[in-house]
């Protein structure tokens, strides 16, 4: 036994340094602007002209064919944050049957002579927009039976999985 | 078999009282779950917990008899059933324009957005209805088990004292979930 | 939404939970129906998979978006070469499996039938999800099913398959947290968890240290997983005690199951510019190496012939790792990248199946597990030792075979890689495949047991398996020289090269 | 987590190795949740009247995560208490080294 609880300790010593190494980097706790609730950092891009552009509302073309480069989808179109000078939202296209035809997908913010854009995360559209496309006030509720409806239905699989394990192991005299 | 030597007068009596509304705080609990703290598995915790209090004030006989193993098949089952026939009526309603579990086009009502939280209510329903059969069919294994072997040992007497000490654990897992 | 096709992804998991259910109902009623239903879905699911293949060849990769929403912001399913590989591999090594268990089951579970098929069912269904998902958190709760319906199958024996059993679940759970923890950490940084998303989302925080961590934690808990070398721990004895078809799956789909999520990790989520970043492969190859050496070594060691499957498979997820480390440096031609890898995912399923099935033949029969209670079989069970020789053969890597065929195709990597030792490494482990399969193969067909042989001559009393558990244990060791054929003519490269073109790791067809 | 992972690999008694792996889940389970967590955040039910008075929701993918993870959890206990209570019907213990003790004693895993 002693062996066993010597390569436990080494083992959580391990696991310690690599939790203490990661911690720099972990989003501060309750930050509203951390990635997982407000955005992830895409890339920069420079130019005065883009300002200029994204506020006659035109999507500039340097922007989206950098975007497109990275693997995004192309930005429809740009509207400014009401109340807030330098920031804007940029929408993409999208196919769902009954819903906007587009969706806000970029954050685009000027930071000195560079504009820098970020990707929303997809829980700002579960928040502002759940009630309306769903019908349904509770947040969790919404996000586990219909955004992400097939998690739970796996979910329960498990439970049954795990129900008809217990019969398999334990049950006597039973038909099944 | 209700051969228990320390059966409590009170605490009989208090969980006679108390399982149905346990029941009723359960079915609240999962129809609520739209609109507040609540959804399916909560609900179906909390029911089967009222069973498990039964057995462990009462004894294992009684509450298998309160809910029998073909019962209990069938709910199991059913609830699933409830669930994944749901996300295929989707499908076939919109003769395979929309997707798995697209509840919106399943025509319960003329709103393609009331149709979505219908469809949620009946999942959540059906998840409900699973996780409480499944749970009280764990318990009832887990416990019937011992209550066996101290059969076998001859030491019937205290059986049911004997199977809920063991099954606790189970009983903290449940409500664990539904907090 | 144009063809029926695109719905087939989601029909494969959710027909197969729907008739687990089915089972558990309709054997309450009438137990024998439970292992047909088992095989009609099991047929109905191979069926749909190849369509599934098909379409993915002709067209292009489904894209199915679950529930109708858009990828980020819902789970999406995504089909592309590798995915509707591994799911035909898997489907055919279900149906197989089920139509052997039939007999099989009833022999050694008389009680349990129903239950018996119903996991076995939500086993297929655990696979078959982790296999399609595109969505890294999905992929976890699959992963957790398909272990907790392993974890009961193994267990249904009783006995010592319980502690074996009890020990690969405490490990699991282990490598699932570990898998957790990982997708908390990626969740941290980018807020997503859709696999392609992820993808797009990781280049710049490639220098991230909590990236780092969670490839770390993807890497432990999906090795965990797959047994590979010094996490193997678990595996011997849950391969020798559980019933012997879910030995068979368990060596031949859940472990590759498993190395295909760690592919789809690896090349999917983090990208093969990330991996160039760190030296992971190269310490995966040579650990690999090792764990070829050391499986077939402690293979040679064993008196239990299902113990010394299992060790072998232990060698084999070597291969398989060896494969997936040389890929991002091999990657000329069309048969190198991922190529071995996938290729010997298939020889794998095949050869282990057979061999398991084999194995589960003999206890079937006379009760029989140790390699010294063999003699004479060889003359009693004509049909069943022979496709044991053609399995074992094909393991040692004779030339018409699978075996052959992915070890030439590993070895011209690790040429084309310059790491030479490892050439010797695979020659090395034939040689060992050789010794420790020669002994069962003598003592079927050789030895026989001292002045009993006039006896065993004479009356050489034929006592085969039954035709419905024979079946498909010829079926698998035929195609292994079938396959081994095609393999060698290069007909099915393209299906595999589609994969290194998927993954950016062969320029061009 | 630590204890927890202490608890699974060094603990001889296999309910209490059922133990270490739960406390070890859970502490994942709080990771999770605390990454959902958002300063002068309210629980994310829609309701106007919260909103206007200068609350923000707390992040509800955690959560829905986490009900899940909570299920998986319940559900591996729940096969892992079985498993040893068969293991309690064959061998008479529950503990890890006893259990091996017995098996090296039969020494032939026969069914």
């Amino acid at each position: 036994m002693n062996g066993l609880r010597a390569i436990a300790l080494i083992l959580i010593f391990l696991l310690c340094a690599l939790f203490i190494y990661v911690a720099e980097d972990i989003p501060v706790f309750g930050d509203p602007n951390a990635p997982p609730i407000k955005s992830v950092e895409l890339l920069t891009v420079k130019g005065d002209q883009i300002v200029s552009l994204l506020d006659k509302h035109i999507v500039p073309e340097n922007l989206s064919e950098a975007l497109v480069k990275r693997g995004f989808p192309p930005p429809s179109r740009v509207e400014k944050i009401a109340g807030i000078e330098g920031e804007w939202n940029a929408f993409i296209a999208k196919e769902e049957p009954h819903y906007a035809k587009e969706e806000k997908y970029y954050w685009i913010k000027e930071e000195g002579d560079r504009v820098k854009v970020s990707r929303y995360a997809f829980v700002i559209r579960w928040i502002e927009k759940g009630l309306e496309e769903t019908a349904v006030p509770n947040m969790v509720t919404y996000g586990l039976a219909d955004y992400r409806g097939y998690d739970t239905l796996g979910e329960t699989s498990v439970i049954f999985t795990a129900g008809v394990s217990v019969i398999l192991l334990l049950r006597r005299r039973s038909r099944l | 078999m209700r051969n228990g030597g320390e059966r409590n007068i009170v605490v009989e009596t208090v969980s006679r009282v108390m399982i149905p509304f346990i029941q009723l705080f359960a079915l609240y609990v999962i129809i609520h779950g739209a609109g507040g703290p609540g959804g399916g598995f909560q609900g179906g915790v909390v029911f089967a917990s009222a069973f498990i209090l039964y057995v462990i004030a009462f004894n294992l006989a009684g509450g298998r008899e309160r809910f029998p193993e073909s019962v209990n098949t069938i709910l199991s089952s059913l609830g699933l059933y409830i669930y994944a026939g749901i996300g295929l009526l989707a499908i076939i309603f919109s003769l395979g324009m929309a997707q798995y579990l697209n509840y919106g086009f399943i025509p319960f009502t003329s709103r393609f957005e009331e149709n979505r939280a219908l469809g949620m209510d009946f999942v959540e329903i059906g998840i409900g209805i699973t996780v409480m059969a499944i749970t009280a069919s764990i318990f009832f294994d887990l416990a019937q088990k011992d209550a066996e072997e101290k059969e076998e040992e001859g030491e019937g007497s205290r059986s049911w004292n004997g199977s809920s000490q063991k099954s606790s654990p189970n009983t903290t897992i449940g409500s664990s979930s539904s907090s | 939404m144009s063809s029926v096709v695109e719905h087939f992804p989601v029909l494969v998991v959710v027909v197969s939970l729907l008739s687990a259910i089915t089972i558990f109902v309709a054997g309450w009623i009438n137990r024998k129906t439970a292992c047909y239903i088992s095989i009609a879905t099991l047929l109905g699911q191979f069926i749909a998979s190849l369509f599934i293949l098909h379409h993915v060849m002709t067209i292009g990769s489904i894209h199915y978006r679950l529930g109708g929403w858009v990828p980020p912001w819902g789970i999406e399913y995504v089909m592309d070469a590798l995915n509707g590989y591994v799911l035909v591999v898997l489907l055919f090594l279900g149906l197989v499996c089920a139509i052997y268990s039939k007999r099989n089951i009833e022999h050694e579970l008389p009680q349990k039938v129903v239950s018996f098929y119903t996991i076995y069912q939500l086993l297929i269904t655990g696979l078959c999800g982790i296999i399609v998902t595109g969505d890294i958190f999905n992929m976890y709760v699959f992963i957790e099913i398909t272990c907790l319906s392993a974890y009961a199958l193994i267990a249904s024996r009783g006995k010592i398959a319980l502690k074996a059993s009890f020990t690969y679940l405490v490990l699991g759970s282990i490598g699932a947290c570990f898998f957790l923890l990982g997708i908390g950490f990626l969740y941290s940084v980018t807020g997503s968890l859709n696999i392609h998303d992820l993808s797009l989302l990781l280049p710049p925080l490639y220098g991230n240290r909590v990236v780092l961590a969670a490839f770390v934690f993807f890497i432990v808990g999906l090795s965990i997983k797959m047994a590979f070398f010094p996490l193997h721990t678990w595996l011997p004895d849950a391969h020798a005690f559980a019933p012997s078809e879910i030995s068979a799956m368990l060596s031949g789909i859940i472990i590759e199951v498993s190395t295909y999520a760690f592919i789809r990790v690896a090349f999917s989520v983090f990208t093969v510019n990330f991996i160039k970043l760190l030296p992971v492969f190269e310490i995966i190859s040579w650990v690999a190496a090792i764990a070829i050496v050391v499986g077939s070594i402690l293979a040679i060691t064993q008196s239990n012939l299902k113990r010394m499957l299992a060790y072998s498979s232990v060698a084999n997820m070597g291969y398989i790792m060896l494969a997936v480390g040389l890929s991002t440096s091999a990657t000329r031609y069309p048969w190198s990248g991922l190529t071995p890898a996938s290729m010997h995912i298939l020889n794998h399923a095949l050869m282990k199946g057979c061999l398991f099935l084999v194995a589960g033949a003999f206890i079937y029969k006379g009760n029989l597990w140790e390699i010294k209670d063999f003699q004479g079989l060889g003359r009693k069970m004509p049909y069943t030792c022979a496709a044991f020789v053609i399995a074992a053969i094909s393991m040692i890597g004779v030339p018409p075979s699978v075996g052959f065929a992915s070890k030439l195709y590993i070895i011209l990597a690790s040429l084309e890689a310059k790491q030479f030792v490892f050439v010797g490494v695979l020659l090395l482990s034939s040689l060992l495949n050789l010794v420790y399969f020669w002994r069962v193969i003598e003592t079927m067909y050789m030895k026989v047991e001292e002045g009993t042989e006039h006896i065993h001559t004479s009356r050489a009393p034929r006592d085969e398996i039954p035709l419905s558990m024979l079946i498909p244990v010829w079926i698998l060791s035929s195609l292994c020289i079938v396959m081994g054929i095609l393999w060698l003519t290069k007909i099915p490269i393209p299906i595999l090269n589609r994969v290194n073109v998927l993954f950016g790791l062969v320029g061009g067809p | 987590m630590m204890i927890g992972f202490y608890g699974i690999i060094a603990k001889d008694n296999l309910i209490k190795k059922i133990i270490g792996l739960n406390i070890f889940q859970t502490a994942i389970f709080l990771y999770f949740i605390s990454l959902g967590a958002v300063k002068s955040g309210t629980a994310p039910i829609v309701d106007e009247a919260i909103i206007r008075k200068g609350y923000v929701y707390a992040n509800p993918l955690p959560h829905v995560l986490i009900l899940t993870a909570i299920v998986v959890s319940v559900a591996t206990t729940a096969v892992a208490l079985s498993l040893v209570i068969r293991m309690h019907q064959e061998y008479g213990t529950i503990e890890e080294s006893e259990i091996i003790e017995k098996l090296s004693d039969e020494r032939m895993p026969r069914t």
